[in-house]
């Protein structure tokens, strides 16, 4: 009955997309970038400096975007360690409490600095070749995630994961405050020496949020992983202070 | 003859209604949030596909490799792909959310069937 | 200035009252806290009433604009308005005298003057309200504060209270509707502006208008229909709390009736509003004032306890004042309004002498009570002289206003609501006898054995209010002057008064000589009496029943269940009439509503999903998706 | 002047500064001194917008359509305002209450995420109102989203994770419905700014630019709570803390709607207009009438948010700038008596440990400040002459009557009922609060604060006379303002006071309102 009703909606639904949309979405081939996208193409050389016009627009044209996808990532981590909180000793950790054995442990401490180079180039290079924060930081958080998996005994700090993550969050808000600092008095905007196209050391700004997003992301996937595995060295514990104030002791049950 | 764009198209739309459809039928929740991840996969493919043109190049200028005018009139449109990029990683955030929170739930309930996650009704 | 007055001393008592009871809280001296709120209630209240009675003078060239929340309030006073303010305020202040002592445990009610003021500033505000929207928002804080009066009571009480609240919210919804129709119809709240677009206005607008508007009127005055909240909410408040509502805060229904059909829309509105002569706002309005006399007082006959009796005549007689003034005779007007205050003077007078027997009894069951003639003579007389009122039976004032009633209702050719009165009336007095019969007369229940008559401070209100009842029996022309003049500020012929009674042009009533020929003829059958020789004084008890002599151990209780047959004839219709289940209909209506509409959250996620994928096809479909 | 920036630039930083230092205290003081500041600056700017005119803001220094539009006008200034406001009321109720809303492991831990969740709401919410780029919007929607879904969840009870588990799910949904809408706006439009994308839309065909309208307005609408896709709102906004309840009903939804209602306005032109009002009036019903069956008081709340954010969709979907003006005078007016209604049953329910209305019998004796401020808000909320509500109310059916249309009409209508059924239901929980003795199982509960706050040399019921005194309704609204032990904590005080402040000064100084509300009425319709 269900799959019958739910079937009937989304065929009205394809009937009224298909109906709509089909003339405009099938058949033109466009040969031609649009208004927006030529723009990004022409200004991503004289404004940013980047070769990677990708990277152009998600750092620095539409800067504002990146710095909240930053921010939904650390919502993610932020959100599944507070759910996560019981999960200490429990959780998926029954599924990582295999221990890999000798080869898987020494196997990925062998690769876990080429994974982590790869992963660090990827973020360095972002304004050069596709790639980025994102994907780099990914990749550096996978060899993290690779030694959780393979060594049961191996505890990851989430308070030390924290501290980088708020560093590298609060480099990318003051990289961007810099950007009102300057003599443009615009959030994010550019402000370093251009350099020459394809270098390392050009695009101004781009590769430090880059590098700053790396470290987030890849920070920030670790703490994810540990939450989840309950791979916590430090316990549910706070470490700030700890009493309640006198005045919201009322709220005995 | 049948263009790239059309066969995307069609893939993104077919890709978005399975999600749907799994979304309102399945009875798991893993299996909803799974159909989430379709419905994300198809708009991400949807997006892009909005970005192709023909005969289009990856939108990098290359250092020595012809004029950057010339490169820059075969570039694909970065504008699209920059948003992939944004809507892959929010759509990460919110999987991981939603399979934490469904895990706690599983702890509570020992369950993740739809029909018994009805606490809270009427 | 003397508006300002009226609406601005009820406000600071509130407000007043409020910060008070804030600042010396009842916890820390409650003794201090009651005698200051006693002291505050008295002194406002009777500078209320002199005010009300020195500004007659500028009833019908006063009147102020207040910008008050950004919206300029009108308010003007007017003959008709300040022959309410003297009642509202006159028996307001006799009631807060009567509660001084009368208020059984004060403690418990620590905010009744408070809410007193406030639902008298309500009340005043209504009735000085000169615009559609300064009396909308006056007559929404009249029923706001009438349910937060209400609250000052038992459990019952306020969940009677919740059900007025109902009712109230739906007058009040419908008034704003009727606010907004005639709004957008005139293009203004003003009444000048009303009254004369109205004039050129075809019957079907002015119908729609006046419908809106006289709803509400008559839900507050809780005519039959709508009659339904009444008697459980007045009946369960403190019994002064009920004495002041039922003499008066029911009537400014009355007063918006008689307003609206008379003055506020202009004279000429009751006769657009008619399809044809059978048809009419002016007939139905009169079929209903026959019905609410009619039902309810024959449901009071079957009550077993004396306010809720009482509360249901309140009900009925408000049947009278509507037929009056629907009738839209110079005879039916001034009855109409004359009985809003004979109906204000011996309701309270009754319910005084209720609240004296309950002072000292604890209860007001009519099958416990009886007997009580001799403990307590002073409430004996004043519900006597109440009843006698109420029954329209001379030489009391109700009998004037019903006499100018039923004739003006044989006189403007309406002769089956004319016979409704009379059955109505006859309801009244089988139910009256069962009241004072069930208080006071029979045999005393052993308990009641060291029971005493109240205090002075609770006596001279009740005789106070006997005065007033016989005073207007025989002098109506006092009143009917004030009335007089109302009916020529408004326009309509005026009625032609003596001092005691009604001149010869309009039908002869002489109440002085009615009054004399009472008298006299009481005075005749006493000496027959006295001259018979006969007599001999007999104790209560010295009485049988069934072939047995009774004792103080064993009396036969007449009292208990009176009108038993009766109720077992009648009862079932009365006690739950096709009313009383269109009522239960609707919430049950409303409630199965909620009930279904609630189902459609039904918690399964998927369903919501659906829901979200049926709402995009419904509303392409909708918007023409599919051209 | 400060750049407007610091909106989003403050809270974001204060946030991660938050999870950087870890601590609770700290955490605290973070939170309310950056918003605090925001409280302090969100004036000025509001006043400067007024004199100056619309401030747009160069992100980037690339001038839009490349870079992002956005900036703040008369709309944007008077939400930031509100939003601010609100959150700092609600962070000090938050101070005394979020220890005690989540009994878990790890709970002094979560605390401190609290506040950076909820700066990063406020950040989201900020955005949200600035941003005037299609796409920037998704993304500050999705802040705003991901903090409400697992705030929702925050204290980790079956319900709320539930709650939280159908938020996401709609909400996922409505993601991706407005991605595909942005999509196909960027492709017939070649720009991601607001106003191209209206100019393109209006030129495109009619079947074009009515996906994109529906997809879009369905996607956004989940956040908005129009009628069938608010299924998810009395879960989400009665499991939730009630702090964050007061947060969700009193300006994330509004927010949402708002800013819905401008890119309806702005971009699509009149095309949803008639299917929102439809949907709008049924909201009214369904919600009303939902409300009336609930037993539980977040429950009712909730559901009666439901209604009364439809009543505001209504006012807005006449598609007249006084209906848009009366509506913004109902959101003013819904934030503060609903957000002061969700503190107070927050501490209801914390005092009793129950969620069911039938269980605060009596409380208003122990916590009469409390229930007075119940029973205020819940006026106002109804809309008695006096207050807030009244006017707002007014000024809606006013409207509607003027748009002589039948859907005018019905609207008068349906809200009138509405009213009623909304009297009947919260008027029947002050009486339960301010009803007879307690009864049943729950009252060991109240034994249990009784002795809290007597031992405390507090001895607020010790003679029968108060007892009875403070039974009355308005014995407690007198009594407001000598709050006992049991009642709210001093901070908690403040904020629901703060909230009723408003509905009450609202009502004295409506026209100060109307005429705040004036310019923002007129940017509604602008971007």
């Amino acid at each position: 009955m269900r799959k019958v009703i739910g079937f009937l909606l989304i065929a009205s639904f394809a009937f009224f997309i298909v109906s709509l949309v089909a003339r405009d979405l099938w058949v033109d081939d466009p040969s031609q970038v649009r208004t927006l996208g030529q723009a990004a193409i022409g200004q991503t050389i004289p404004q940013s400096g980047a070769a990677n016009t990708v990277t152009a627009i998600v750092v620095q044209f539409r800067g504002l975007d990146t710095l909240g996808e930053v921010t939904v990532l650390f919502l993610s981590a932020l959100g599944v360690a507070l759910l996560s909180g019981e999960f200490a000793g429990r959780g998926l950790s029954e599924l990582f409490a295999d221990d890999g054995g000798f080869i898987l442990h020494y196997g990925t401490r062998l690769v876990l600095p080429l994974i982590a180079l790869v992963g660090a180039y990827i973020v360095a290079h972002g304004h050069l070749s596709p790639g980025g924060g994102f994907p780099g930081g990914v990749l550096i958080a996978t060899a993290v995630f690779a030694v959780l998996m393979t060594n049961a005994q191996q505890r990851l700090s989430t308070r030390l994961m924290a501290v980088i993550e708020g560093l590298a969050g609060l480099a990318f808000v003051g990289l961007g405050t810099l950007g009102l600092l300057g003599d443009k008095f615009s959030f994010l905007a550019n402000v370093l020496p251009k350099g020459q196209l394809g270098y390392l050391f050009s695009a101004g700004i781009i590769p430090l949020i880059y590098a700053a997003v790396g470290t987030k992301v890849a920070a920030e996937l670790s703490t994810l992983v540990t939450s989840l595995t309950g791979s916590d060295r430090d316990g549910g514990e706070d470490h700030g202070a700890s009493s309640i104030p006198a005045d919201t002791q009322g709220g005995a049950r | 003859m049948i263009s790239v764009s059309a066969v995307l198209y069609t893939t993104s739309i077919i890709l978005i209604l399975l999600g749907l459809y799994g979304a309102l039928t399945r009875k798991n929740l893993i299996r909803t949030v799974i159909s989430l991840d379709v419905i994300d996969l198809g708009v991400n493919i949807f997006l892009i596909t909005i970005g192709y043109i023909k005969d289009g190049r990856a939108p990098i200028y290359v250092v020595g490799s012809g004029s950057l005018s010339d490169q820059a009139a075969r570039m694909a449109d970065p504008l699209p792909q920059s948003l992939v990029l944004t809507a892959i990683v929010i759509g990460f955030g919110v999987t991981a959310v939603a399979l934490t929170l469904i895990m706690r739930l599983y702890e509570k309930r020992k369950t993740v069937e739809v029909s018994e996650t009805r606490g809270l009704k009427w | 200035m003397s508006i300002t007055t009226l609406l601005l001393v009820p406000l600071a008592g509130f407000l007043g009252g409020l910060a008070l009871a804030a600042l010396v809280p009842g916890s820390k001296s409650p003794r201090t806290s009651g005698a200051i709120q006693k002291f505050v209630a008295v002194a406002g209240f009777a500078l209320l009433f002199v005010e009300a009675l020195a500004t007659r003078s500028s009833a019908g060239v006063s009147s102020i604009e207040l910008w008050l929340f950004g919206f300029p309030l009108h308010f003007a006073m007017t003959q008709l308005s300040w022959y309410f303010i003297a009642m509202v305020t006159g028996i307001t202040l006799v009631t807060v005298l009567f509660s001084l002592q009368g208020l059984r445990d004060n403690g418990k009610y620590p905010l009744y003057y408070v809410w007193l003021f406030a639902k008298t500033f309500g009340m005043l505000g209504v009735l000085l309200a000169n615009d559609l929207l300064s009396f909308f928002i006056m007559w929404e804080v009249m029923s706001w504060c009438t349910y937060f009066l209400l609250q000052q009571g038992g459990e019952k009480s306020k969940r009677a209270a919740g059900s007025y609240l109902v009712y109230a919210v739906v007058a009040g919804m419908t008034l704003l509707g009727g606010l907004m129709y005639v709004l957008f119809h005139v293009g203004s709240v003003e009444f000048d502006a009303i009254s004369k677009a109205f004039a050129g206005f075809g019957a079907g607008s002015v119908i729609v208008a006046l419908v809106l508007i006289l709803i509400p009127m008559l839900i507050e005055a809780a005519a039959y229909p709508a009659h339904w909240w009444l008697p459980s909410a007045y009946a369960n408040a403190e019994t002064g709390i009920s004495a002041y509502l039922a003499a008066i805060s029911t009537r400014i229904g009355i007063y918006g009736m008689t307003f609206f059909l008379f003055a506020g829309f202009g004279l000429s509105v009751i006769n657009i509003a008619s399809v044809n002569k059978f048809v009419s706002v002016q007939e139905v309005l009169m079929v209903i004032g026959a019905f609410t006399m009619v039902v309810p007082t024959f449901t009071a006959l079957f009550q077993h306890d004396a306010k809720e009796l009482m509360t249901w005549h309140s009900i009925g007689q408000g049947g009278y004042m509507i037929v009056g003034i629907a009738s839209s005779t110079t005879l039916g007007i001034a009855g109409g309004l004359f009985h809003v205050f004979n109906h204000m003077a011996y309701v309270s007078l009754i319910l005084f002498s209720i609240a004296a027997v309950e002072y000292r009894t604890g209860t007001t069951n009519l099958n416990k009570l009886g007997g009580l003639i001799k403990k307590q003579p002073i409430a004996y007389l004043g519900m006597l002289f109440g009843i006698i009122g109420l029954a329209g039976i001379p030489p009391m004032n109700g009998f004037v206003s019903k006499w100018l009633i039923y004739r003006a209702l044989i006189l403007s050719g309406h002769p089956f609501i004319a016979l409704s009165a009379i059955i109505a009336t006859l309801g009244t007095i089988l139910s009256v006898y069962k009241l004072i019969h069930n208080t006071f007369l029979g045999q005393l229940p052993e308990r009641y054995n060291d029971v005493k008559e109240v205090g002075w401070g609770m006596r001279l209100p009740i005789i106070f209010m006997m005065a007033v009842v016989w005073f207007t029996g025989i002098f109506p022309g006092t009143i009917l002057s004030v009335i007089a003049d109302i009916q020529k500020s408004l326009g309509l012929e005026a009625i032609a008064v003596t001092a005691h009674g009604v001149a010869p042009s309009m039908g002869q009533l002489n109440m002085l000589v009615i009054n004399i020929v009472f008298i006299a003829a009481l005075l005749v059958s006493w000496l027959i009496y006295l001259a018979a020789g006969k007599r001999k004084h007999i104790g209560q008890y010295d009485n049988y029943a069934a072939g047995h002599f009774l004792d103080a151990s064993i009396p036969y209780n007449y009292n208990y269940d009176f009108y038993a047959g009766m109720d077992h004839i009648f009862g079932p219709a009365l006690h739950k009439p096709p009313v009383k289940r269109f009522e239960q209909s609707i919430v049950a209506v409303v409630a199965g509503a909620s009930e279904y509409l609630r189902r459609l959250f039904t918690g399964n996620v998927t369903t919501y999903a659906a829901y979200v994928v049926a709402a995009a096809v419904v509303v392409l479909l909708a918007l023409g998706g599919g051209r | 002047m400060v750049s407007p920036m610091i909106l989003i630039a403050l809270p974001l930083a204060t946030a991660f500064l938050i999870v950087l230092i870890g601590s609770r205290v700290a955490a605290r003081w973070l939170a309310l001194a950056a918003v605090a500041l925001l409280v302090g600056l969100a004036p000025f700017w509001f006043a400067d917008i007024l004199r100056n005119g619309p401030m747009s803001i160069v992100l980037a220094d690339v001038l839009p359509p490349l870079g992002i539009a956005f900036g703040l006008d008369a709309l944007s200034a008077g939400f930031v305002l509100l939003i601010a406001v609100s959150g700092l009321l609600v962070l000090l109720y938050s101070v005394p209450y979020i220890p005690h809303a989540g009994q878990f492991e790890g709970a002094k831990k979560a605390e401190t995420r609290y506040y950076a969740l909820f700066l990063l709401l406020m950040a989201g919410s900020f955005g949200l109102v600035m941003t005037k780029d299609i796409f920037n919007l998704f993304v500050f929607f999705e802040i705003l989203c991901i903090s409400s879904y697992i705030l929702v969840a925050y204290s980790q009870e079956e319900r709320s994770l539930e709650a939280g588990i159908k938020y996401m799910i709609l909400g996922s949904i409505g993601s991706a419905f407005m991605l595909v809408a942005i999509g196909l706006s960027y492709r017939v439009a070649g720009s991601l700014a607001m106003n191209d994308i209206g100019l393109a839309l209006a030129a495109a065909p009619h079947g074009y630019a009515l996906l994109v309208a529906v997809l879009f307005t369905l996607g956004f609408g989940i956040e908005a709570a129009i009628f069938p896709l608010n299924t998810w709102l009395p879960d989400a906004h009665s499991s939730a803390p009630s702090s964050i309840s007061a947060v969700l009903s009193g300006f994330v939804i509004e927010v949402a709607l708002v800013v819905l209602v401008r890119i309806g306005i702005s971009v699509f032109g009149t095309l949803m207009e008639p299917a929102l009002g439809v949907l709008a009036l049924a909201g009214v019903v369904v919600g009303e009438l939902a409300a009336l069956g609930q037993k539980e008081l977040k429950r009712t709340l909730a559901f009666s948010s439901i209604g009364q954010v439809s009543i505001m969709l209504f006012a807005f979907s006449l598609g007249t700038q006084s209906g848009d003006w009366a509506g913004l005078g109902q959101l003013l007016m819904h934030t503060g008596a609903k957000s002061a209604l969700f503190l107070v049953s927050g501490y209801f329910i914390l005092r009793t440990g129950s969620h069911e209305i039938e269980s605060y019998r009596g409380l208003a004796r122990r916590m009469p400040a409390a229930a007075a401020f119940f029973s205020l808000a819940a006026l106002s909320l109804v809309g008695m002459p006096p207050f807030f509500g009244f006017f707002t109310k007014f000024r809606i059916i006013e409207v509607a009557a003027a748009a002589r249309s039948a859907l005018g009409y019905a609207g008068i209508v349906v809200i009138l009922f509405g009213t009623v059924i909304e009297a009947v239901y919260l008027f029947r929980i002050v009486r339960v609060l301010y009803g007879g003795a307690i009864e049943g199982a729950r009252s060991d509960a109240l034994v249990g604060i009784e002795a809290a706050a007597g031992a405390d040399g507090a001895t607020p019921f010790a003679d029968g006379a108060t007892q009875g005194a403070l039974a009355n309704a308005a014995g407690s609204l007198a009594s407001a303002a000598t709050p006992t032990r049991a009642d709210l904590p001093a901070l908690a005080w403040i904020a629901v006071a703060g909230f009723v402040a408003l509905v009450l000064v609202g009502g004295f100084a409506f026209p100060w309102f109307d005429q705040a509300l004036q310019p923002i009425a007129a940017a509604l319709a602008t971007l």
